[in-house]
């Protein structure tokens, strides 16, 4: 069975809420949506305090390339554009909106038929899946039509779906796939469309025997598309790594997946796409796992965007009474949270508690020079190095020893014996160094 | 195979830095980046070879022959001045360009005391021209090698927190002790 | 005899060549430094600490010995004493600049800016910065991982471990200006040291609205606009709900600090007041209060 | 207080006067200590071949037999011994030494000379093989009529402790001592008593007959050690062709 | 609800720790030290707790008295410093000097330089190498085995040589290789028994606390440089596998050379390092004066590490595709 | 009065072995024994002062730019007369101290110290500083040497201080040179630290 | 990125796209703490013939880096003190296996590095096209 080829670790997958069917949460009576729910810059809002609007309504502009549209989520009243506190206590641009009724924009395809057809040009998908603020749902929120447009020269040659969900403890994809299996392959067909392709690959990790099969069925009825099961290894998921295990390139450093052919789409992206192109529905809610060990009813969430958090967790049982940490998002990449009175966004896939016992880091001690966090790096990077590097400041070596290469894939902190904070440096490292390089390229 | 023997004896076993104590100076000063030592390593082989060859005959030639054997010290010191500062010369004249090189490159290659010291062992040492330039250069790698072995450490080592009253030279020379008992293996070999 | 009359000819041969080449290549190449590059760099305090924007003191030195004046050159460790030294040995003049110290802006001690949440990263406020805006309700206040600390290389700035906060040591820094700099929240800042190190500065940088700001922090600066009345001289402003105070105006007349409602000035140094005015400053803040003004 | 300014003429000049006046200085100071230095040397020199050997009246003019430097020493004109200064490759270099052997080709003596054995191990061997404990002493043996290696290679002697390379190139330094010794040519002729001839020729004659094999034994191995040690044959020849080139002058 | 913890991602680990690590070590030491207690007695257990202790004891003083840190002596680092070392002497060595060894191996070996993790030499091997230096007739002759059990195995034991110094000294009377597979020979207490040694080797490596990178090229090139010495002259130079089973070679390659802290990281690195240490072990035990040469390719090899690991990287993600186009 | 502090200064404040760390080769390489160490400080010591005195008296008469080579002729005399007499009369001693000797004209304090003081200085001046620094540096020799042979052989001066079983070996040989002036300095600079 | 070298010298003259730019090089010893105690730090300036990339605005007189490429730093060192040296010792082999006298092959082996030098001079043009460098600004 294929996998990628440099480091990786074995987290365990404790993927509590595999099965549970996915729930819709509630509407709010009061949402608030975030404008910066995308890689770029916030986008700007474009209704005024007082205006009504509908579900599905654009309510924020893209500011600048990488940004992307914003639309409402529910029905009602613009109350408030302003910021809130976001789940790490900073200051977030927001439009807060008074929820009265669900009344949804009439060019919305509500029904639940499966629509197979699409007759659109290449150029109309990739607009329609602009319009409908399409972003990687993946984990970077990547606006997916830039994906898309492949820069001059540069041909795709495949389509890679990625079905890996290595993250520990979520399963938001996997119920998806299960539950939407048909609708994300007519997503993928059309995105093969897009980007004029002939053959899609769907990585899917082994533990996920139910989809495995399931979308083998599938395939079988869909010319060019085929699955691919992966042996377990987090981070699988990566973009570069699943390149790799899947048609055995290696992305360059500091290039793009095209560069090898390839394009990669999450396959909640996919489901996103199918619901854009087809059904004309505006990217508005997404599917998220709310988790722990400790959590009544793990599950599989279904949430309009600017929902509070709380309500799905509120549905999983609440939060459990020894919670030290929770978590946006997997164990292993996802961000704790300081604050949880925040809404869902594209970003939210998850919500996970983790017990106080568990919360904790063991006191870094010396590196030992062991090199597990090399051998772990699916990067091939040397994150002790790196660290040591970044704690003294010397950006220039930092750059040379590849730090901008690291995926913050967290593989080094999770081997390292001596609990040293590996990837917390690194990260801050790449960070400065990442200014210094934009700063260089912007001079020249 | 006697050269051989001189050889393996310059490098390993008695070292000029670490068995005999000489040239400790840019042991422990050039010893802080690698590259520096590398290059180093190099000029001091050459400088070192020379040096060797021209106080070999001066004292063949003229110390010998004159009897005047006592002049050894201050002639040797001045012609070994002087020559390090020909070379010099020559070089800016005839290639300036490699000459403006090892400007940016390397220190300035001083007259220490290990290019003085070979010059007074090979004379020292009853070696004829052949070995003393083959103990010249195997004392020369020699340094090279414990130069850059120790530089290795020092960048190694630049980047753990020692203890206070060890940063420094301290902990430079406690690790070129252990160096050389690590050398000490070599004891015997010739 | 003979020995001599032999030695004298070899080593006045061997001497005279070698002088000749030596003088040749002396006068190639050795630059004979400028002495007065040394008498420099002995004045200076040899910390190497690249404050200068050179690298090390030496070269500070050089340029100070090429420089034809000595207006863009500053040790900022050495201050204006150091410089017009140098300038002494130069025979230049020197500006005479006053000297700065390093303030924390932060007041926000463990006990009046409780901690809600725990951090457990990387000790280092860079870090923990790039993450989240803090274990307080205060999104601008000091993290306390002392980033400041480590950067400053005379051992001038120190946690505090009962506040939590980072403290200066008057006679120790420098203003070299490395922990303003180093700071993420961008808490310090050079200001005048001031007459027997009399300073008044507003000791928050919260930008917050009032309420928000004072639930998070009880000394926080809500922006009432109080001091700016008060003060005669017009040097406190008031933008985004946080007062700063101008140090080139400020005349220390230490009204302002009496007004603040929140104890978010501070004044150090400064006598007792000999009057007791009533204000209401809070706890640890309370200062006996002497109107100072003329 | 001007300093001398850097002109070509000055600079020349001083320098040059400053070497001239370094030349006397040296010359008169290597005059007045040429004569202690050579006294020193040959103080030395004597003192080792007075320690090794019985008292003397005369000594004779060096020889060189085998490379190695010979003594005779005479009481009156009666030959009583020589001493041979020899050398072998130890475990820190070369060690010198000089051996006595009495007119029987007994060692009367030894004196290491040079050495950089190992501080309290190979060192020991200044008095290690004159202490008569175990089977450690040399002295008054002739090293033809045992087997003179150490212990550990099946010989009579035992070695230093913990250093039997020193003890090794020890004994076989001895042993090329005792060589030369043997193999001077003109040892015969000079020699006075008769006795000691007969000695001499009985030595070898018993050891030719009495252990064949061991004396064969003991040649390879000097041949052996030989092969082992290329520098000390580089040297002791250089020794030699030194000296032809000093002739030539 | 308490506070939150808030730290940045991952929140996992694999629960891997350096104590676990050392102590996995400890225990694959195990089958060794009952060889060693087997054959040396009371004396192998006298000279390795005194080891154990006194690197402990060094370790905690220094730590607390001189650097002023939170002494660390539990994550048994020095616990396996003080066996590691006392497996490298012989088993009826003076206490004092037992103790100046872990003096050494602590004090200048390991504390000099910070603690564990900063070292650059093997502290073990630093101690060992000290005391063989400072007093080579002790550190040289070995108690026989299975002379003596009781206190008398420490006293006066019967002294026998080594595999090693036999081989210096001809190859006449070599013991057989059974007797050194399973340590009925002569010599430093724990380096005897190379079964033992091998099995707690394949426990680590089960483990996963060392990789084979090391170990393995070590002894190849020892297998291999001995085997050309043997088929040019079997006469003068022993046979490999006498090699293989003789002197420190196999708890030197297991155990020492793959201590973390000074040995490379990367997969070429290891490699080199390892190959470097089996081309000295044999060139001193050949030709050297010293009739063990692991300790000293080791210490050697620990020197060059840092080179090796500023010049040999890992290979990285997309690296090959790079030189391709 | 005020001129005896160029003597206290090379003793203590710049001590050329342990704060300047100047003339290391020297300082490890004749220290195997406390005579040794002594002797060699001795014979640097009469080389400083006599180069100090005679340089600082040809201060003027040198021009700047073959300053050095003036000098280096003028220590390699004295280093070479202090080699003729120690081979005259103390035959042994210059066997021991070998190549040290003829080194002397490369040691660092000797052409430093006479570039950075004699150069600028008076004779008085100068010889005091040479004094000191001599001394100090001999003072620095005698204690390694002390040390080293106290710990190496059990011995000071040769006189038996412990049993010689005692003796660790190691620190007469090279490592030990090493190990005994890198603790030594940290010795040092604690104490400096403390003051 | 390209391993550098880099070096701090200050603009002597500006000519055009070129820089000439005055760098200390100074001894082994300058890094060490006590070099006002020592001699041996000796220095000696040397002109760099450097080119301008950047596009920022240099001015003479200006503290710049002067970078270049690490190899050539090696190479250089190979020219101008490597090869020499291999030539010594490989005439001196030679020359003594040709049974010439110890004194003339020294003398001849010393020799051959004037030639050496002198053929070099002859590629002063690719050198000097080779060993480029470049002034940055600091910082
Ligand atoms: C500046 C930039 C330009 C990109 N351009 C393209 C592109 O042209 N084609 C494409 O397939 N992906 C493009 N990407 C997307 C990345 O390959 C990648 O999918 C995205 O960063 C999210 O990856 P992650 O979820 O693994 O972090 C681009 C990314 C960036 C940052
Ligand atoms: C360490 C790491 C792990 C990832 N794991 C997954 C994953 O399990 N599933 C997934 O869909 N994307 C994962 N991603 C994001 C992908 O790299 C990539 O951005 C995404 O598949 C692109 O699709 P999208 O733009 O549709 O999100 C991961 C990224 C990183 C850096
Ligand atoms: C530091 C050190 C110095 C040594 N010096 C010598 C020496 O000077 N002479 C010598 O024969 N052996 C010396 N040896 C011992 C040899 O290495 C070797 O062990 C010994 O000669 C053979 O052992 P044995 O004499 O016990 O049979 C020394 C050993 C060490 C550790
Ligand atoms: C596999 C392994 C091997 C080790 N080998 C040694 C050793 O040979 N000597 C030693 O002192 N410590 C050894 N240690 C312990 C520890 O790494 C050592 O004390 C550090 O070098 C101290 O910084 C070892 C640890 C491990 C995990
Ligand atoms: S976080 Fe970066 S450095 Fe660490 S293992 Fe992942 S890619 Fe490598
Ligand atoms: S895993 Fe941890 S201890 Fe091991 S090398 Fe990496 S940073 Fe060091
Ligand atoms: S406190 Fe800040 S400004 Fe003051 S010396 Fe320290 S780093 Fe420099
Ligand atoms: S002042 Fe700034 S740098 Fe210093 S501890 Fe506070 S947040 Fe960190
Ligand atoms: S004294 Fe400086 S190199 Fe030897």
């Amino acid at each position: 069975m294929k996998t990628f080829k440099i480091g990786g670790v074995h987290p365990q997958a404790n993927k509590l809420s595999a099965g549970q069917r996915i729930q819709q949460v509630a509407l709010p009576t009061q949402a608030v949506i975030l404008l910066d729910q995308h890689l770029g810059a916030p986008a700007t809002p474009i209704v005024a305090i007082g205006d009504s609007v509908k579900v599905g309504q654009l309510i924020a502009a893209p500011t600048g390339f990488m940004s992307a549209n914003v639309h409402s989520s529910v029905s009602g009243t613009v109350t408030k554009i302003d910021t809130v506190t976001d789940a790490w206590g900073r200051h977030s641009p927001a439009i807060t909106i008074d929820v009265e009724a669900d009344h949804w924009l009439e060019s919305i395809d509500r029904t639940p038929e499966i629509n197979r057809i699409c007759r659109l040009s290449k150029e109309e998908i990739i607009k329609k899946i602009q319009n409908a603020g399409i972003v990687g749902l993946g984990g970077a929120c990547f606006p997916t039509h830039i994906k898309l447009m492949p820069p001059p020269g540069k041909i795709a040659e495949v389509l890679i779906v990625n079905a890996v969900e290595c993250e520990p403890y979520l399963t938001c994809d996997h119920q998806l796939m299960m539950e939407h299996g048909e609708e994300i392959f007519i997503g993928i067909s059309i995105l093969m469309k897009a980007l004029a392709v002939q053959k899609t690959l769907i990585g899917i990790e082994n533990n996920k025997k139910d989809v495995i099969d399931y979308f083998q069925r599938l395939a079988n009825r869909h010319f060019g598309i085929e699955v691919v099961p992966l042996k377990m290894c987090y981070p699988q998921g990566g973009e570069k790594q699943l390149i790799d295990a899947l048609i055995g390139r290696q992305v360059p450093s500091g290039a793009l997946p095209i560069e090898v052919g390839a394009v990669v789409q999450n396959v909640a992206t996919t489901f996103a796409v199918y619901e854009a192109v087809q059904k004309n529905k505006p990217l508005i809610e997404r599917v998220m796992t709310v988790t722990g060990k400790e959590v009544k009813n793990p599950g599989n969430f279904l949430i309009r965007f600017g929902t509070p958090l709380m309500a799905a967790v509120e549905m999983a049982g609440g939060i459990p009474e020894n919670t030290g940490k929770i978590i946006g998002g997997g164990p292993m990449m996802g961000r704790a949270y300081m604050n949880t009175d925040v809404p869902a966004s594209k970003r939210t896939s998850g919500l996970l508690f983790m017990p106080e016992q568990d919360s904790l880091r063991e006191e870094p001690q010396n590196c030992i020079r062991c090199g597990k966090c090399i051998s772990a790096c699916p990067m091939g990077l040397e994150p002790y190095l790196l660290t040591n590097l970044s704690e003294r400041g010397l950006y220039n070596d930092l750059e040379k020893n590849g730090i901008m290469d690291c995926i913050e894939c967290g593989c080094c902190l999770f081997s390292c014996p001596s609990h040293r904070p590996l990837l917390d440096y690194v990260r801050q490292g790449k960070a400065t160094v990442g200014g210094i390089i934009r700063a260089r390229n912007a001079k020249k | 195979m006697t050269y051989i023997l001189i050889f393996i004896s310059a490098v390993f076993v008695n070292n000029i830095v670490l068995s005999q104590f000489l040239g400790i100076c840019p042991f422990l000063g050039v010893s802080k980046k690698l590259d520096t030592a590398i290059g180093m390593s190099g000029a001091v082989a050459f400088v070192m070879t020379l040096a060797t060859i021209i106080t070999y005959l001066i004292q063949k030639l003229v110390l010998d022959a004159f009897n005047l054997q006592f002049l050894q010290t201050i002639v040797f010191i001045l012609v070994i001045a002087a020559l390090v500062q020909l070379v010099e010369i020559m070089l800016k004249k005839l290639s300036p360009s490699l000459y403006q090189a090892l400007g940016v490159f390397l220190p300035l290659i001083t007259t220490n005391c290990t290019i003085l010291g070979v010059a007074i062992m090979v004379i020292q040492k009853d070696f004829n021209l052949l070995e003393g330039t083959v103990f010249a250069v195997s004392t020369a790698i020699g340094f090279g090698l414990a130069l850059i072995l120790f530089a290795g450490i020092r960048e190694q080592l630049n980047m753990v927190k020692l203890p206070k009253g060890m940063q420094g030279t301290p902990i430079a020379l406690i690790v070129a002790g252990l160096l050389a008992m690590a050398f000490m293996g070599f004891s015997g070999i010739v | 005899m003979n020995i001599i009359v032999l030695s004298l000819i070899v080593l006045g041969i061997i001497g005279c060549s070698a002088a000749v080449i030596l003088f040749l290549v002396a006068r190639k190449f050795n630059v004979q430094e400028d002495p007065r590059i040394d008498l420099v760099e002995q004045a200076l305090p040899g910390a190497n600490c690249g404050g200068c924007g050179f690298s090390g003191c030496r070269n500070f030195a050089e340029a100070c010995v090429k420089a034809d004046v000595l207006d863009n050159l500053r040790c900022p460790v050495g201050g204006t004493p150091t410089m017009s030294e140098v300038g002494n040995i130069l025979g230049l003049t020197t500006e005479i600049s006053e000297p700065m110290i390093a303030v924390v802006r932060c007041s926000g001690s463990c006990e009046k800016r409780p901690h809600v949440n725990t951090y457990n990263g990387a000790k280092n406020c860079a870090i923990a910065n790039s993450l989240y805006s803090g274990e307080t309700g205060c999104s601008f206040g000091c993290l306390g991982f002392g980033d400041c600390v480590t950067v400053c290389q005379f051992d001038a700035i120190h946690i505090n471990m009962e506040t939590g906060l980072p403290e200066v040591d008057d006679d120790k820094c420098t203003a070299c200006g490395a922990c303003v700099k180093a700071c993420p929240k961008s808490i310090i800042e050079l200001r005048k040291k001031g007459p027997k190190n009399r300073r008044i500065f507003v000791g928050c940088v919260n930008k917050d609205k009032g309420g928000i700001a004072r639930k998070a922090c009880t000394v926080a600066c809500i922006g009432c606009g109080k001091c700016v009345k008060e003060c005669s001289f017009d040097a406190i402003t008031i933008e985004n709900n946080l007062a700063y105070i101008d140090f080139t105006k400020c005349r220390l007349c230490r009204k302002c600090v009496a007004v603040c409602p929140t104890g978010a000035i501070h004044e150090t140094n400064f006598p007792p007041r000999k009057e007791d005015v009533q204000v209401s400053v809070p706890e640890a803040e309370t200062v006996k209060i002497e109107d100072l003004s003329k | 207080m001007k300093r001398l300014e850097s002109n070509f003429l000055n600079m020349v000049l001083v320098l040059t006067i400053i070497t001239l006046m370094a030349a006397g200085a040296l010359g008169a100071v290597y005059t007045l200590t040429e004569e202690p230095i050579r006294l020193a040397k040959e103080q030395k020199k004597e003192l080792a071949v007075k320690s090794v050997l019985p008292d003397f009246t005369r000594l004779a003019e060096p020889e060189t037999a085998n490379g190695l430097t010979v003594l005779k020493a005479y009481n009156n004109d009666d030959f009583i011994g020589a001493a041979v200064e020899s050398e072998a490759v130890g475990f820190g270099g070369t060690i010198k030494i000089m051996v006595g052997f009495d007119a029987e080709g007994k060692i009367v003596n030894y004196s290491v000379l040079e050495q950089a054995e190992t501080p309290g191990l190979g060192t020991k061997m200044v008095d290690w093989f004159k202490t008569d404990k175990n089977r450690q002493s040399i002295l008054h043996i002739n090293p033809s009529t045992v087997n003179f290696t150490v212990s550990k290679d099946g010989g009579d002697i035992d070695a230093i402790t913990a250093a039997t390379i020193s003890s090794r190139a020890f004994l076989s330094a001895v042993q090329s001592a005792y060589q030369a010794y043997n193999d001077n040519p003109e040892n015969i002729d000079v020699k006075s008593g008769a006795s000691t001839h007969i000695n001499v020729e009985v030595t070898d004659s018993t050891n030719l007959a009495v252990d064949a094999k061991a004396m064969e034994d003991s040649l390879s191995q000097d041949q052996k050690i030989e092969k082992e040690q290329p520098i000390k044959k580089q040297v002791v020849s250089k020794k030699s062709s030194n000296k032809k080139r000093g002739h030539k002058k | 609800m308490n506070q939150l913890i808030v730290s940045p991602a991952p929140h996992v680990h694999n629960s891997d720790s350096v104590a676990k690590n050392m102590y996995s070590v400890v225990i694959a030491l195990v089958p060794a030290y009952l060889a060693a207690l087997y054959f040396f007695g009371l004396g192998a257990l006298l000279v390795s707790l005194t080891a154990v202790v006194s690197c402990v004891l060094f370790e905690y003083l220094i730590q607390r008295f001189l650097l002023k840190t939170k002494p660390s002596v539990w994550d048994g680092s020095a616990i396996l410093t003080g066996l590691l070392l006392a497996f490298n002497l012989p088993s009826n060595l003076p206490i004092w000097m037992v103790i100046l060894g872990a003096l050494v191996a602590i004090g200048i070996g390991k504390m000099s330089f910070g603690g564990l993790g900063n070292n650059i030499f093997n502290p073990a091997l630093v101690g060992r190498v000290f005391l063989l230096i400072s007093f080579p007739t002790q550190m040289t002759t070995w108690p026989r085995p299975l002379g003596n059990w009781g206190l008398a195995s420490y006293i006066d034991a019967e002294t026998a040589a080594t595999p090693l110094a036999m081989m210096k000294g001809g190859l006449a009377e070599m013991p057989s290789h059974i007797d050194l597979l399973l340590g009925n020979t002569g010599g430093s207490m724990g380096e005897i028994c190379a079964a033992a040694l091998l099995l707690g080797g394949i426990f680590l490596l089960c483990r996963k606390v060392i990789t084979w990178h090391i170990p393995v090229s070590i002894l190849l090139t020892v297998a291999l440089f001995t085997a050309i010495l043997h088929f040019a002259n079997p006469t003068v130079y022993a046979s490999p596998l006498t090699h293989l089973l003789t002197g420190g070679l196999m708890l030197g390659a297991i155990f020492m050379a793959t201590d973390y802290v000074t040995s490379p990281m990367t997969f070429w690195g290891q490699i080199i390092y390892g190959v470097g240490i089996g081309i000295l072990t044999v060139v001193i035990r050949t030709w050297g004066a010293y009739p063990e040469g692991m300790s000293f390719a080791i210490l050697i090899m620990n020197a060059v590490t840092p080179l090796l690991n500023t010049y040999i990287k890992p290979k990285r993600f997309g690296e090959k595709r790079k030189k391709e186009n | 009065m005020s001129k005896l502090k160029f003597f206290v200064n090379g003793l203590l404040k710049e001590n050329p072995t342990f704060v300047l760390l100047l003339g290391m080769c020297p300082t490890l390489g004749t220290t195997t024994s406390a005579l040794n160490g002594m002797s060699m400080g001795l014979a640097t010591a009469f080389v400083l002062v006599c180069s100090n005195v005679v340089i600082s008296l040809l201060k003027n008469i040198i021009p700047d730019k073959v300053h050095i080579p003036a000098y280096i002729v003028i220590i390699a005399t004295f280093v070479t007369i202090v080699q003729m007499c120690m081979e005259a009369y103390v035959p042994a001693l210059y066997e021991s101290l070998g190549l040290f000797i003829p080194l002397i004209v490369v040691n660092c304090i000797v052409l430093g110290r006479a570039e950075a003081f004699a150069a600028k200085h008076s004779v008085w001046e100068s010889f005091l500083d040479g004094l000191g620094i001599g001394l100090g540096f001999t003072g620095a020799l005698l204690l390694l040497g002390m040390v080293r042979e106290l710990l190496g052989t059990g011995k000071i001066f040769s006189f038996a201080v412990f049993p010689e079983s005692y003796g660790v070996l190691i620190f007469v040989l090279a490592p030990g040179a090493f190990l005994a002036l890198g603790y030594l300095i940290a010795i040092v600079n604690k104490l400096n630290r403390a003051k | 990125m390209e391993d550098q070298i880099e070096h701090i010298g200050v603009i002597k003259k500006i000519d055009g796209r070129k820089a000439s730019v005055v760098v200390e090089q100074s001894s082994a010893c300058s890094e060490c703490h006590a070099k006002s105690m020592c001699t041996a730090s000796e220095k000696s300036e040397k002109i760099i013939e450097t080119h301008i990339i950047d596009d920022g605005k240099f001015y003479e007189g200006e503290r710049v880096k002067v970078v270049g490429k690490r190899k050539l730093g090696f190479l250089a060192v190979l020219l101008a003190f490597i090869l020499p040296f291999c030539l010594i010792i490989v005439l001196l082999v030679v020359f003594n296996i040709l049974q010439f006298s110890e004194i003339w092959s020294g003398f001849l082996a010393l020799a051959s590095i004037i030639p050496y030098y002198l053929i070099l001079s002859l590629f002063k043009k690719p050198l000097k096209r080779k060993f480029l460098f470049y002034v940055q600004k600091l910082n």
